[in-house]
């Protein structure tokens, strides 16, 4: 088993990790970080796609790198604004759940 | 398939590039230019969305282009097949006329900025232009993107109010879209992984069936099925659409939960059309009908107007996915020949127009009367006669009452249905059809009433706001008149992606 | 010599998940973000380490930002921290 | 040449290891917050101090030379950083769960 | 390998941490250092590129966002009776993404060999674009219109963030004003951390174009510098409405797009560089690109306005 293999792996569990944690979590905040961690597991996934396609002289694919560069800005951009979100809507309540469903 | 770009095909980068220089401009001088900078848009960007289609028509072939001369794998192309240009031209008109119609409720100051008018006519050129991207997209990332530039344009609009229901429902909104890009995303890594390309052409050409295509194909439905709110995805959609101003809610009902849909078509059409899955599809089929059942018999429930069409909605995107297991068969030849295909697809445009058409009622008259209980609408069928004309309307296609676009939608649904021999997506349509008949009356019946007492109007409603409201109405009627010879239109392209670039 | 590194930022960073669990488990505040400090510290002699056992540069240089960012993220805990709720207007 | 520079930075860098070691050795024995701050950041900035000087060794050009001394200077800046700032917000035991 | 295997376990280990937590805060800080072992493994899997990203994106700075926020929400922590999912939706939950897990862990074994690459066209075409760097050449030029949308996804998520202000401060100044610290640790390490981690800045971006970096990480570092600055007291943060800002947040997407145009002009297709002038332009792009996507950051962690103008 390679390197990037057990990567691979490992990014496998932390989707899974990830999306247990934003169905249970009733706060959104740690959904907002379960879902961070879903992207961390995604990515890992890409970049160990990345890496078995080292080829040319380079150590990893660097299509799959730009990528995921660029879904990690995304990512922060959706966790910024969730988060505003979040603040405004604990000053307009004091709550920090979405009430029924969650 | 042409294999290099089209001539023409410039207009593709136009669709794109025309919003977005909207959003920058009226960002940057804000204030009361940016609704002028929207109207300026509006025409332009039907004229393009016109010319793009015209010249599909024309040619009948896929206008095709590839960004920075870069052709796939390496680069990324944009490419508009008869189906683009009809959901182009569709959001064209509804944005056209839901800007028109919005000029009454964000009217821009004269002297300083005004929070929600500037991000209105900001996000608007924004919705469209990803709107456009997703449409022509034709590289899995590009719409990963494109899917995110939507997320953040409509996110904004359900909470531009400030009320804590509508933050709520927006961050509810938003959770919900990012999980469905989350997944869309993975599905696109697993995809790249096996053929090491993006491009939904050459994916088409190299896809096997195999676990690795199928869980692509799953994970990417899911997060898409999560963002247009199929049931059982469907909870954030009601409190969103519901409490977004009524513009907002006409864009995201009509137009933002088309995008996820259109892209499910691109997947289980145009990606895989050879490996065709009959209990997929049947999933998908099941699916849409508990969301007819569900969305209908909930919304006949409801007490508030903007609620119960929100409701209606979700009914309405299950009919979409009733074209799955219709059109796919394996013994069928090209499943987007067969008529639940086109019926599906004419179902999304003429609800497009039916549903903008009925929130921008329901927008007038609570404008009108400061609330919007069913309850309390008696008398509103004398104040607000061309109001309730419209709203009525819509309500016909929804039932999928002749003459109407729904009308013929639900024909082509039922049809195929029987003719199939798969009678009981039949009955879901027919069932759904008299639900949304008797949510539709249930509001007609209280706004045709006498009221009890005189009615007084909160404020005068302009007549050119309801006449836009009509005209978007009698779109979505007249889709029942086209004869059924430009509903080739979708057809141009079908077998070209299908097979990958022979020819 | 490469082997040698590589052992090293593997010992280096073993100590600090002990260290890490340790502390993670709080109780006070305090501790946590001195365990985030904890692993900041351990994962940028790790990354220097790397940098040299694979000869790949730009891990210092992903060192270098991990050092700038340590110190803002720990400015930013303590200006979150509820104190200021009462500098608001 | 090399070769003593060789055992010099493992020297070094074992040394600096060590370091990290007794931080947590002392983060796991030491009973108060305070103290445990101290041992930790006193203990792992001279591990790393210690890492980068073996590390300086091998090296080749001034620049790359100057970034190793900019981490560990940073490095201490974040650490002392800390220190004040929690040991002035220090509230003892932290907040109730 | 046996060192991988290590990292593995440690980042499997902070991410239950992050799930499992009771207290938010706990759970935000296991986060941050699960950014931080991602970015050791980034430089394992040979992307250097992508874990200086993810040391000053995915990391530090939404690190930072996050530590802010749980600070604030902190005084409801716990969740009210009845609004935690009951057990036997949990049990389903764990089961639905066991298989997930499982599936996923399957497929990554099933991946075809020798595995599908970009990298020989990739590689191929460097040239054309005078840069040294794959991965800047995918971002700018292969691949531009990403990066084109995704600058302005970057001022979508930022108009609708300030769109949460309230209506009568709207043109205000966004987040809480600090004060200036009167003990001067803040001032001390302000005053001394900005202008090192505006030059590491600087650095990462223009090595970008040869070497990893680029001007997503760049452009973080300095936008965590503007916040440092911001919460040091040293400055306040600017009001939204002002027209430099407004300017500086589009110069980027504008420049892109401009120079895309010229492209028709200049090649015959949008985002296409002539290729004596490939690096001139790709650099021209990036430095106003940079600025914007710094101030961009910046603002994105600040917050909607919450005074009024003055």
């Amino acid at each position: 088993m390679s390197d990037a293999i057990l990567y691979g792996l490992c990014g496998a569990v932390l989707v899974g990790l990830g999306l247990f944690g934003l169905i249970v979590h009733p706060q959104p905040l740690r959904k907002i970080l379960a879902f961070n961690l879903i992207g961390g597991g995604v990515f890992l996934l890409f970049g160990v796609v990345a890496r078995r396609g080292a080829a040319a002289g380079f150590g990893g694919d660097p299509v799959p790198h730009a990528l995921i560069i660029t879904g990690i800005v995304v990512a922060f951009a959706a966790t910024a604004l969730a988060i505003a979100l979040l603040l405004r809507l604990f000053r307009e309540t004091g709550r920090t759940t979405l009430g029924s469903d969650g | 398939m042409p294999n290099s770009a089209t001539a023409g095909a410039f207009l593709l980068i136009l669709a794109i590039v025309l919003p977005v220089s909207g959003v920058l401009l009226s960002l940057v001088l804000g204030g009361r230019h940016a609704e002028r900078i929207a109207l300026i848009l509006m025409p332009a960007g039907l004229a393009v969305a016109l010319t793009i289609a015209a010249a599909v028509w024309r040619t009948h072939n896929v206008l095709q282009y590839f960004v920075g001369n870069w052709s796939p794998p390496l680069g990324v192309a944009f490419r508009a097949d008869g189906l683009s240009a009809a959901m182009m031209v569709t959001a064209a008109v509804l944005i056209c006329g839901i800007g028109l119609f919005a000029r009454g409720q964000f009217p821009s100051p004269q002297q300083s900025e005004l929070r929600a008018p500037l991000v209105f006519w900001t996000l608007l050129p924004a919705v469209w232009g990803a709107l456009n991207a997703v449409f022509i997209g034709g590289d899995l990332f590009n719409l990963y993107v494109a899917l995110e530039l939507l997320t953040f344009a409509a996110v904004p609009l359900v909470s531009l109010d400030g009320r804590a229901e509508t933050l709520a429902a927006a961050l509810r909104y938003l959770l919900f879209a990012l999980l469905g890009s989350i997944l869309y995303l993975l599905g696109a890594v697993l995809l790249y992984g096996a053929y090491g390309t993006l491009d939904i052409v050459l994916l088409s050409g190299h896809i096997q069936a195999g676990p690795i295509a199928w869980a692509a194909i799953s994970l990417m439905t899911t997060g898409l099925l999560a963002k247009a709110a199929l049931y059982p995805f469907h909870l954030w959609l009601p409190p969103a659409h519901a409490g977004a101003p009524a513009p907002a809610s006409a864009i995201l009902s009509g137009l933002v939960v088309k995008a996820p849909f259109f892209l499910v078509i691109r997947l289980w059409f145009d990606i895989m059309p050879r490996m065709p899955e009959p209990a997929a599809a049947q999933v998908l089929g099941i699916l849409g009908a508990a969301a007819i059942l569900v969305g209908s018999v909930v919304a006949l429930r409801q007490v508030r107007l903007k609620l119960l069409i929100a409701y209606s909605t979700v009914a309405q995107i299950g009919y979409l996915f009733l074209m799955f297991p219709l059109a796919i068969k394996p013994e069928m030849g090209d499943p987007w020949n067969t008529t639940a295909w086109t019926g599906g697809v004419l179902q999304a445009i003429s609800h497009a127009f039916a549903k903008a058409a009925m929130f921008m009622a329901a927008g007038l008259i609570a404008e009108a009367l400061g609330h919007d209980r069913i309850a309390g609408l008696s008398g509103i069928g004398r104040a607000l006669p061309i109001t309730v004309f419209a709203f009525a309307l819509g309500g016909v296609s929804l039932m999928g009452l002749p003459p109407s676009g729904g009308f013929v939608a639900k024909a082509m649904l039922l049809t195929a249905a029987v003719a199939e021999g798969q009678w009981w997506w039949a009955v879901v349509v027919l069932v759904g059809g008299l639900l949304a008949g008797g949510y539709v009356f249930l509001v007609l019946a209280r706004a045709l009433a006498d009221a009890s007492q005189p009615l007084t109007l909160l404020s005068p409603i302009s007549p050119s706001r309801q006449g836009v409201v009509v005209a978007l109405a009698v779109c979505a009627v007249l889709l029942g008149f086209i004869p059924l010879r430009p509903l080739e239109l979708l057809q141009i392209g079908r077998p070209d992606i299908a097979v990958g670039g022979i020819r | 010599m490469a082997d040698f590194l590589l052992a090293a930022a593997g010992f280096v960073l073993a100590t600090v998940a002990m260290g890490l669990f340790r502390i993670l488990r709080g109780p006070g505040d305090d501790d946590r973000i001195m365990a985030a400090q904890l692993l900041s510290t351990g994962g940028i002699a790790a990354l220097l380490l790397l940098a040299a056992a694979m000869s790949v540069p730009a891990a210092v240089d992903v060192a270098l930002i991990l050092a700038v960012l340590a110190a803002f993220i720990t400015v930013a805990f303590v200006k979150g921290a509820p104190r200021s709720e009462a500098d608001r207007a | 040449m090399s070769l003593a520079l060789d055992a010099l930075t493992i020297l070094a860098v074992s040394t600096g290891a060590f370091f990290f070691l007794a931080g947590t050795v002392g983060l796991l024995r030491f009973p108060d917050a305070l103290s445990r701050l101290h041992t930790l950041t006193k203990a792992d900035n001279l591990g790393l101090g210690l890492i980068v000087l073996g590390l300086l060794l091998q090296v080749e050009g001034p620049f790359a030379a100057l970034k190793l001394i900019a981490v560990w200077l940073l490095t201490l800046l974040a650490g002392a950083t800390v220190a004040q700032l929690i040991a002035r917000t220090a509230r003892p035991g932290g907040r109730p769960v | 390998m046996a060192f991988d295997t290590g990292v593995a376990v440690l980042v499997l280990g902070v991410a239950v941490w992050t799930i499992a937590a009771r207290d938010t805060f706990a759970a935000v800080v296991g986060f941050v250092a699960y950014g931080l072992l991602l970015a050791l493994v980034w430089v394992r899997l040979a992307a250097p590129d992508v874990a200086l990203t993810e040391a000053a994106i995915g990391s530090g700075v939404t690190g930072g966002l996050m530590l802010g926020a749980s600070t604030r929400l902190r005084r409801t922590d716990t969740p009210a009776v009845g609004e935690k999912p009951g057990a036997v939706l949990r049990l389903a939950a764990a089961v639905l993404c066991a298989l997930v897990s499982a599936g996923l862990a399957a497929i990554v074994l099933l991946f075809p060999e020798p595995a599908p690459t970009l990298a020989p066209p990739a590689a191929a075409n460097l040239e054309v674009t005078g840069l040294g760097n794959p991965v800047t050449a995918v971002l700018m030029a292969y691949r531009a219109i990403d990066t084109l949308l995704e600058t302005v996804v970057l001022l979508l998520a930022l108009v609708g963030i300030w769109s949460l202000a309230p209506d009568g401060i709207w043109g205000g100044f966004p987040g809480p004003r600090h004060k200036a610290d009167s003990e001067g640790v803040l001032t001390f390490v302000a005053q001394l951390l900005v202008p090192v981690g505006i030059l590491v800045g600087i650095y990462i971006f223009w090595v970008g174009s040869v070497a990893p970096g680029g001007e997503f990480q760049g452009a973080t570092i300095l936008a965590a510098m503007w916040i440092l600055t911001m919460m040091a007291g040293q400055v306040d943060a600017p009001p939204v409405s002002q027209r430099w800002l407004r300017l500086l947040l589009i110069a980027g997407p504008a420049v892109f797009l401009a120079i895309g145009l010229a492209g028709f002009a200049m090649v015959g297709a949008f985002l296409a560089y002539p290729v004596d002038y490939a690096k001139v332009l790709i650099v021209t792009i990036e430095i106003p690109v940079t600025l914007s996507i710094a101030a961009t950051l910046a603002l994105l962690v600040a917050g909607p306005p919450e005074r009024a103008p003055k």
